[in-house]
């Protein structure tokens, strides 16, 4: 085993044992980050009520962001009968979740 | 006035242009054509391809006077692209599906080892470390990431490198099924999952970005660059104060820098470069070489992260669904619907969507991390 | 393979990383905070306090390779952002209400004397020149020409003072009614103004911008380039016949040069700057005298507009209200809203927006002068 | 006194004394500027109307725009019962300004 | 503090202007009250104006630490401003009236004569060669193609040169009509022409720009960038998959790109390069020479071009009508639509619209070639 | 006849011949371009309807678009009685050509 190989390999251990090292750690900081402000909610509902996923219509929204993911997935399939799964671009798809993904909460709590 | 002197002057453009280059206007043909007829990433193969074509016309990043030069020097060797796009990347990114189930973020360190399985395969076909690791980079499946790296460690495969993650991205649909198949059986795939998340407040959505950006700096200041303007487009955006700026962020920046960019990367793709070096003598196999070890990234990226979901599946009790480990490899947001299509062709009821797209953003920011790791070990050893 | 030599590299983050930068890196949340929460000022506090944190994370414009220095060659060194955000800011102004009372314009030479103000107590704390003209800018309240005139005297002083200058711009509403209270009289407040304005031609509203130019350029070199683009923008607006320019300037360019504007100062205010310097062993208090004089820049302004406008309403017998005294200061148009507002306070039925917006213009103008007289100055005698 | 104290003082005085000589040159400029076209006011009037405020609408305008201006405050002064005077950013400000300016004088010669 | 010392300084404004900036002021002001009042190109002519004002108030592009040199040298000087705002043009033309009758193309070569009769007198009146050529790219009636050029062969004259080329273009509306009358006779105009277009696939729409580019890079490499952005412009308009690019070409990159050239083009317009040069105590004749030459350009390439179109009209059996050879001198797309209009006025039902873009958009590319065939030549005999 | 003359006359010669050289082989290319995808119309057809002008509607398209611009030049005639064949600028009328072709088309395809 030539010694570029035997880096290789060294650089692989190491490698994916900090990127796995940082990803726990990014677990541990999301779970504090969003345990902390059920204290600080209060103040942040009064400012900024908009974005945030109130938890009583979170599983109704759901279900509603399901039925629409359905219905545009069933969609799709239609459009596929000529044409394949449509490899959309990386940018533009971007940019169409978003899009798709306000529409969804905007139905949800359109009801 | 002396024709003599002027003849060689006027059919210098014939001179300079041999069968290698007509060759690679042949490849920037290909490439325009996946771009407008199969709409495989337009936005970047499309300048890629021309630029191909341009920089074996005479005008490419190696010629003094160049203006793709100008363009090549103000960007990308000056890493400021990558970081511009990611700005843009990042007002578009919404972290909200994984804050509100923080334990999705496993998924996205292990769709990061075909870096690594990559980087072991190049060293044993003989790259040096430095082109090895470069090549690695396309298993991080995040365009950005791969031209920042490999910029820094071995620009002169800036060309076959980012035309490998771009195309291969766009063939996400293609590649990952047949393999998500093969190693899910049918009952995990018709696993449903529950989604309960927990409510996710602004300050969190707020505070997300920036604390990210400390972690990562701390242990991985390679990631560094990358990973703060990830953040910043994304703080803009939930910021909610500052629309302007998220506005500029997700258009003219990211714009003006996606197409520069891609001029400036094809401007690379020369003949001597990519098929035949006259001044060496030498075959350069290397970029066929390249493009096949990419795709094997993609294919190891898409097991390990498989594998990692079954062992999630196993650990869980069975009630996580393994093909959401597809999502770990990054390729945002394409991976994640894709495993949510293959979650629903096998039952027509089960919508998994909002677990896939917590793991593909998972994927986003342990591809960035990696591509930091893999920058910062590299770095030192050549 | 020797760890020993990879493990500083990796641990690079942390070794660095020392109680000074922690400090900052809370100074940097805190002004996110400030612009996020209180939304003071979003659209620059923001991109600051971002730059205030990766500056202490190993990506400050002192970095060799850093991006932030890229940018703040590109922007800063060259004094091109400031310029740049002004030709949006001409465009955005309205200089009609000034025009059609142009005695008004008067109120806005008084409104600076907090620069020199600031200055001499400057000096009297031991600052040297070229510090204490730059922290006397920030009493020209006007982010741009306080941002220019800095870099040309004393760039290591950018962070404080446009943090300064913006953070009490922003708190203009908190700053000036106590001041106005005290210093004026019911009886003064109650003062109702006739707004009778002489006709404003069109040819008047685009020769202004041409005609201010050359006689800036004139007696003012300094404000020169400062007093042109703030000029060209508002031609671009006002002529009528250029409205893509005009949009461009109102969008894309001021846009992105605040965005990385903020972020490039951000990114000078690392810790060794700000706090400790552990190469000098001192302690860096200059940042908490430039806050102080900064406030005190910000009252001697007022003070001093004031004090004219009761003068001018003396002049005048009574018939101008001394509130619009406050609104030469500049901080265009928060001041202007302001002083109509306290008017309105002490009589529903009393309006004098119209002759506020127009010494509110007036004190812009005069900030311009003002730093680029001082500019000039100063220069020959450094 | 040092002599940079002294310099400072110096300073002072040449830097009041040169705004208020430029300021002041402002005042007449401005007073010229704004007699002058009296004269080429009919031609302006042909092809640019668009801009320019008509002397004899401008009382009433004035009027209007300080009703408009009264709405606002008032308003302004409701939402203030929970929270004090929206600091408001300058660049978004001096946009929104451009913007109620315009809409003032819409209002203004809608009626 | 020493006022002797001072006092020059704070007057160096006025000490530097001299009456020939004093004119030269009055010649901005001209050209912006063109601009305003005329509507004569004011995307370009308001900012030369403003350029021209600030050259000469301190603020030229020969000031070493003028902000205008920057712009000029990160723009001009890198030859970028001029492919950037082609990179828009290019988004903007539509080939298909083109493609749809290509004998059309022919009419795009002879409306360039008009480059080379210049070339020809202005050494005659002798200019060197590098400036004959220059003042010639005037008859190329496209902007970015007389400033490329110019900016790499006699960069002194680009102020001169841009103000003519753009102000005559503006004033097409009027040199064009007497010559067409005096060239042609009523029969001739009175010419209608069958509109049997072939129909153009989008496959062809879309590589025509592609195939444009390497033809006119291998025979005409000097006008490869042109030509290469220019295409790539309209490749990003007919491919129709990459929308946010085309709009980016079409907005944010032509207008930051105009208004700068265009400020950076006045700031080259200094009283000294103009007027008088006290250095060497020379009057500056060749500015008035270079606008003379500019006209008699204009003149030259409209009578080229209604002769070619003459021999087509006879060669063709009649069926052709000579004023669409004025359209091939470029001035897209003023030229094609003042042709039609005076074949209208002759025969209110002649429409020869279709016809008139063609050769238009025909004389857009002959002018590029003609341009990069020019500088090609010339270099090698300089 | 000085040798810079003559020089002027000999780049003359050779830059009309290059540019007619160059133009003549876009006609050839033009010719061959646009006959070619007659066998590829079909696959065009169904991938990218939108833009391409079809055959059969295209002289009445034509019609249309003659009427259209009859109509706008018409338009401006009126105007120009009391001002002259507006110069308008490169750019703005690049554009407004852009919109203007759309608007033919638009109209004609209503129909
Ligand atoms: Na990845
Ligand atoms: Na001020
Ligand atoms: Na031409």
């Amino acid at each position: 085993m030539s010694e570029l190989f035997s880096q290789a390999l060294w650089i692989t251990l190491l490698g994916m044992g900090l990127t796995f090292a940082a990803i726990v750690l990014f677990w541990g900081m999301m779970a504090l980050i969003t345990a902390i402000p059920v204290g600080a909610e209060k103040e942040a509902a009064e400012t900024a009520p908009r974005d945030s996923i109130p938890t009583q219509a979170a599983a109704q929204k759901a279900k509603a962001a399901a039925l629409a993911v359905a219905l545009a997935l069933a969609e799709q399939e239609q459009q596929q009968v000529a044409y394949f799964p449509m490899p959309e671009t990386a940018f533009v798809s971007a940019w169409q979740l978003g899009m798709r993904t306000r529409q969804m909460y905007q139905k949800g709590s359109g009801r | 006035m002396n024709l003599a002197e002027i003849l060689p002057q006027l059919l210098a453009g014939f001179m300079a242009f041999g069968w290698g280059n007509a060759f690679m206007l042949l490849v920037g043909g290909v490439l325009i054509y996946l771009a407008v007829a199969k709409e495989y990433e337009p936005v970047l193969l499309l300048p890629i391809g021309f630029g191909c074509i341009l920089a074996n016309l005479g005008m490419s990043v190696y010629e003094e006077h160049s203006f793709l030069k100008v363009i090549y020097d103000a960007g990308i060797k000056s890493e400021l692209f990558p970081l511009l796009i990611f700005i843009g990347v990042g007002a578009m990114i919404d972290f909200r599906p994984l804050l509100a189930q923080p334990r999705m973020v496993l998924l996205g360190a292990a769709g990061q080892f075909g870096i690594f399985g990559t980087l072991i395969l190049a060293t044993w076909l003989g790259f040096p470390l430095n082109e090895a690791a470069s090549i690695g980079t396309i298993g991080a499946i995040d365009g950005p990431t791969a031209i920042f790296v490999t910029s820094k460690l071995a620009p002169e495969l800036l060309g076959p490198i980012a035309v490998a993650a771009y195309s291969y991205m766009s063939l996400i649909p293609i590649i990952q099924p047949p393999i998500m198949r093969l190693m899910t059986t049918r009952k995990e795939r018709l696993i449903r999952m529950e989604y309960a998340p927990r409510p996710v407040s602004q300050t969190t959505v707020v505070a997300f970005p920036v604390v990210v950006t400390v972690i990562v700096s701390l242990i991985a200041p390679g990631a560094a660059p990358l990973m703060a303007t990830l953040m910043l487009g994304n703080l803009l955006k939930e910021s909610g104060v500052v629309e302007r700026l998220n506005k500029a962020a997700q258009n003219e920046i990211i714009n003006i820098a996606t197409l520069f960019l891609g001029l400036a990367i094809g401007a690379t793709m020369t003949a001597d470069k990519f098929i035949f070096d006259p001044v060496t003598g030498e075959w350069q196999f290397r970029t066929l070489l390249v493009l096949g070890l990419g795709l094997l990234a993609f294919i190891m990226d898409t097991v390990a992260g498989l594998l990692f979901g079954k062992l999630m599946s196993f650990l869980s009790g069975g009630k996580i669904n393994p093909l959401i480990g597809a999502c770990g490899i990054s390729a945002f947001p394409m991976a994640g619907r894709l495993s949510a299509k293959m979650a629903q062709e096998e039952d027509f009821d089960n919508f998994i969507l909002m677990h896939a797209m917590g793991a593909n953003t998972a994927g986003q920011l342990g591809s960035v991390i990696a591509g930091g790791v893999l920058l910062a070990i590299v770095s030192t050893m050549i």
